[in-house]
């Protein structure tokens, strides 16, 4: 396994031969920067993807939880959120591979309008799956797909979501994995996808590490990011991982040594409706891998799972898209159970305050998965310590029309008055 | 509880089953598809038409290996509330000439038991007297524990061989191979296709070298394809999507009438396969001259 | 007058004395930095608005006209364009100036969605006027605003677009001149708002003049933008208007010289579906007020106009509605007088076309506004030297619904078969 | 051709009309709404209503500085198709004893001529005998060319002194005060409304030390306003919007029904600027003593 007890490469044998052809290629390229390819990836993520994104010291959220929040931007990457960082740097890692052709899945349509936007920009054919369903109620994303250039295919199985997606995109790849470099959306999937997806995030860490030390002289005491995947999360977190005190999670590879500043890392997930599991229906009114979950085997990885006692993969819930999704990076499973990652939640309620909270205050219109990053903000702001960094992993414009909806069901304190909306 | 487990000059049931009866036929179903009782019947008759080996799927909710006709058994077998244990009961009452495999994915086997752990599920399937296992998202480079867990209880944990296995891996996977090599003859997932010929031939040859029995599959739907996979010098033929198909077009019709579609698709199978193997023999015998231009 | 013959300050009396308050205010805040006004400015800019935007060598566009085209990346900006460089400038004034409350008419809805959130991130009560007919056709926009804790009124009047809207926000604001500043969206209206909002715009040319010297290692031949009321034409102008032989152009306030290199500006106007007036119905199927207007007053300000002979403002015509204006900045129309800008316009189809060309090509989806810069790239690279810059001023998200319904109606070379568009 | 051009002791016509009719009714409507003919009836009536000052407006696209009613009435005025020289057409036609002003937007009278330039509006207005020109988006500040224009043939143009008018620029502006001084009682936009006694002091007394007629327009409606405003010590009312709605409400009445209405309104307003001259005449001269706690 990978990380700990988690990771692996489980996948049907007609793959293995791409996967480990990718695990020679990330250690090549990525990790050594074969042929200059992350010059080449860092340069277009600053000029094509618009990094370094600020880190934004919130002015109103730090007077109303009287301490110092910051905000790391990364709805202003191009598309809209983090997800550029890992679709151009996986187009571009296929192109380096000699491969002719990429597909992907996508949920809500994030990663799949990310991974059009990268394969436009790199020239290279490109494929999407995307459910039924979903296709259905993110038809924006599907229009800037195929003004991108992508093919969009709706995947009519089961409940037409990501997990179908993902699975159908496998197909895919099983079928024209010598030519085809399959874009995988999140730190999921066998290795070596979670390291690799998490090293294009980890810009995210990275750059908030210089920038809150030289805004704010010193590390945050915490750094809170929502948890779906985990990409965001890992991304956000991965250069702070070896800033706690316990030994075990110096990070060797950079000659790093355990810290003074101590860093909590919290990883919040989407509570949906409730934590509890609909047994009966085998349906998780949640999508809270990491808190609820157990460990098993999905998509390629061995990680904590929303499944039922027998092992069948739940249907999971959240108010936001981009979070529902009954698995979760192994890495972040093993920074779980190590005690490294604080597991936490809140509900979709708590969410729609968030996004509504930080629409007011501060102008920015975050997306709902950020937004459960906001709603822990709010209730747990007195355990944050002084110095809380929220990573911002994209914006909310896509998120309008769910959070009306969603909205007119409640009596939400941060939200304007929706019923008289045209003025 | 199936299959004669005779002692023989072979390893394993498995592999007697295929060197006995070459060319062999390997049929499979999805359990629970569209209930367990119902692929009692089905099971019967497979090995009534001529069977010589049967591969049960247990259901698993994301069979990311399958393509749309077993995806869609799949579910409706999750859809009959078909349980791993429902599973294995429908084991212990078969009884079967064809020695049986169960098909499924790792997590169903890491959930068997209390904790992601292998073994209560091997220790369950030996009990009921499966013979092997078949995992498709299971790689040789994943699948000591399991092994070691049927190496402990007699089962064998048959590989899957992909167009792309190649080199040492391929290498590695033939030294390991247990009761059979399962030679996927295309990229892709499992369904039934028209024409399987061309892909089949290229697959063995790469496999010549290796003393073991190989069989066949993805994509066989009809005697014709079998007889052509066995002159590929292929030793079994395996066939499933195409099985899968009689059982949906029968679905409501009651267990009957599908079983008895079902034992004649396994005997026009297994004669195609026994065709090919005749040619095969004349062919290798007594080679025809080129005729002169 | 303020430039040359255009300028002035045409408003009834009521807001004259803020209008000089304003004056005097742009004088000490934003000339003379005072109180750090500026700092503050670019400082919020940077964390808050995503300042630096790249400036991206296109290499598909480089590769088509066979000559370096570099995009700037105004789409980057929070919010989705070059709006909230106005925006925000114009809230913290107010906020220096000591007002209370802003007003702003918005037509597409980018003014609006630009001011709603510099207004909500610096605590100012905003109200933002928009034609009946544009709230309508714009809700996601009314709904972001909405979201930002703005107002929205519609205006029934007339046309129910954004000369209306402009016309209701000056009434609003002779009512509560007092306490109220008026956010003008773009570079129009009386001193000192042409000047006051080409200085907050022009970062766009200053980051670019830099970036290019850096990138290409010399000043383009051209740069292209996009003219409506012309906020971002006059941003990517301003810094560059010097770079040129004829010593009218020396910037004496800034000590500039006239310069060797000689820059090129293309003002590129919405063509619509004609150049030709339709004066039976005193409609102009265009907006192309610099190429096809007369001098006027509109608005506070002395420009070019598209009127009928007795002096009626025409109704403006364009796909892209930020272009949609029967006005234009006077020092636009000055520039384009004394020859130092060139104003060209390409009709709707090419804009259409230049839309679809950059989001296949570059996998940039633009705004339809800078849609025609793009489009005029197409039609006359080859009089446009061999390094050329164009503004990319806003994204086209917002637009997707407009491209779809007009593409469908043509036959267009770039855009992807619209028929089938869910895969 | 219109107004009784006497020579008197004053600057103008229309600081004449003022003066000699103190206290003063200055109405307005819209030309051409809802046609030109219609216009003519309405303004002959307001003539005999006991006008002594009538403003007709020129309608423009951009109203900025009306409020609902007169924009409306400027929209219908556009679409029945009034031009400037039908609006001065009419004027030429018109018989009036009141003198009549024009109160249109500069762009209005720049695009009268050629090439953006105020001189030929001045001189067809003079030409048909107009006495002046009040133009709502022309602050002194820009004045310039049309005063010059104005004073070259011999009419008034007519500043507006808004409630922020102060200062240097209040002094400016009432030391070039040509007729007399439109005093806007309150900010805001054109429009009648219910009160308008409060601000309407407090505008005139910051001009008081200028010896200048001065007439308070925005928000009159009625003869009671009428008369608290002349209270306030203006020397003329200004009344628009009531009229307007006049017009509105007869639109498709026909003309003569409108003009009887307008020609009562006149009268009542002007019975209330005389009832509030009465009583500050009385006031002044006999102030009663304050009553005893």
């Amino acid at each position: 396994a990978t990380f700990g007890d988690y990771g692996g490469q489980y996948v049907p044998e007609a793959l293995m031969p791409a996967v480990q052809e990718l695990e020679d290629a990330y250690e090549r390229y990525v990790l050594n920067n074969e042929d200059g390819f992350m010059d080449e990836f860092r340069e277009r993520m600053r000029e094509f993807g618009g990094r370094p994104t600020p880190l934004q010291r919130a002015d109103r959220l730090s007077e109303r939880y009287d301490r110092e929040i910051y905000l790391k931007r990364e709805d202003l990457v191009h598309g809209g959120a983090h997800k550029l960082n890992n679709a151009l740097g996986q187009v571009l890692l296929a192109k380096y591979m000699g491969k002719e052709r990429i597909v992907a899945e996508t949920g809500a349509g994030q990663h799949g309008t990310a991974t059009a936007m990268a394969a436009a920009h790199l020239e290279m054919p490109c494929e999407i799956y995307m459910g039924r369903t979903d296709v259905n109620r993110q038809r924006p994303n599907v229009y800037r797909m195929r003004m991108n250039g992508a093919e969009v295919n709706s995947v009519e199985a089961g409940s037409g979501t990501l997990k179908e997606a993902i699975n159908e995109t496998m197909r895919d790849w099983a079928t024209t994995v010598e030519r085809t470099h399959y874009v995988i959306g999140s730190v999921v999937g066998p290795h070596p996808f979670p390291k690799l997806v998490r090293d294009f995030q980890a810009v995210i860490g990275r750059e908030t590490r210089e920038q809150i030390r030289e805004q704010a002289g010193r590390l945050p005491d915490s750094v809170v990011a929502c948890a779906g995947g985990g990409s965001n999360t890992m991304g956000a977190f991965h250069e702070f991982v070896p800033d706690c005190a316990d030994p075990r999670f110096a990070n060797e590879s950079s000659g790093r040594s355990p810290r003074d500043e101590d860093v909590g890392l919290y990883a919040v997930e989407a509570g949906g409706s409730s934590l509890e599991i609909d047994a009966e229906n085998a349906v998780a009114p949640n999508s809270a891998t990491l808190s609820t979950g157990t460990n098993g085997v999905l998509h390629g990885a061995m990680t904590k799972l929303l499944q039922s006692e027998e092992g069948q993969i739940m249907e999971s819930h959240s108010v936001s898209a981009g979070l529902d999704y009954a698995g979760v990076g192994p890495e972040l499973s093993h920074l779980v159970d190590s005690g490294r990652v604080t597991p936490v939640s809140v509900d979709d309620e708590a969410a729609l305050e968030g996004f509504h909270r930080l629409s007011r205050l501060e102008g920015i219109i975050p997306a709902l998965e950020s937004s459960h990053a906001l709603g822990y903000l709010e209730e747990a702001h007195e355990d944050l310590g002084d110095l809380v960094v929220v990573n911002v992993s994209g914006r909310g414009d896509k998120d309008l029309e769910t959070v009306l909806e969603e909205t007119e069901k409640r009596d939400l304190e941060a939200a304007p008055d929706v019923e008289v909306f045209d003025g | 509880m199936s299959g004669d487990s005779t002692a023989s000059e072979y390893d394993s049931d498995v592999e007697a089953a295929i060197r006995e009866n070459h060319p062999a036929l390997i049929t499979y179903i999805t359990a629970g598809d569209p209930s367990l009782e119902d692929t009692k019947a089905y099971v019967e008759a497979l090995d009534r038409g001529g069977s010589d080996l049967i591969e049960l799927g247990l259901p698993f909710s994301e069979p990311i290996a399958e393509g749309p006709t077993i995806q869609a058994a799949i579910n409706r077998a999750l859809e009959a509330g078909t349980t791993p244990e429902g599973f294995f009961e429908l084991i212990d009452d078969l009884d079967t000439e064809a020695p049986l495999l169960v098909m499924t994915y790792y997590n169903m086997i890491l959930q068997y038991g209390p904790s992601a752990a292998v073994r209560p599920f091997v220790e369950r399937a030996a009990e009921t007297g499966l013979s092997g296992i078949i995992v498709p998202d299971l790689p040789a480079e994943e699948a000591d524990p399991l092994r070691e867990a049927c190496d402990d209880h007699g089962l064998d944990l048959v590989f899957i061989v992909a167009p792309t296995t190649e080199g040492e891996r391929l290498e590695r996977i033939m030294s390991q191979v247990s009761g059979f090599a399962y030679v996927q003859a295309r990229l892709g997932t499992t369904g039934a296709r028209a024409d399987v010929s061309n892909a089949t031939h290229d697959s063995l040859s790469r496999l010549d070298d290796y003393d073991v029995p190989k069989a066949v599959g993805f994509g066989v739907s009809e005697g014709d394809h079998a007889a052509e996979i066995i002159e590929a010098d292929a030793d079994g033929v395996i066939v499933g999507s195409a099985l899968v198909d009689i059982v949906a077009e029968h679905g409501s019709a009651g267990a009957a009438p599908a079983a008895d579609a079902l034992e004649a698709k396994a005997r026009e199978l297994k004669r195609g396969a026994l065709r090919g193997g005749e040619t095969l023999t004349n062919d290798t015998e007594d080679t025809p001259e080129p005729e002169q231009p």
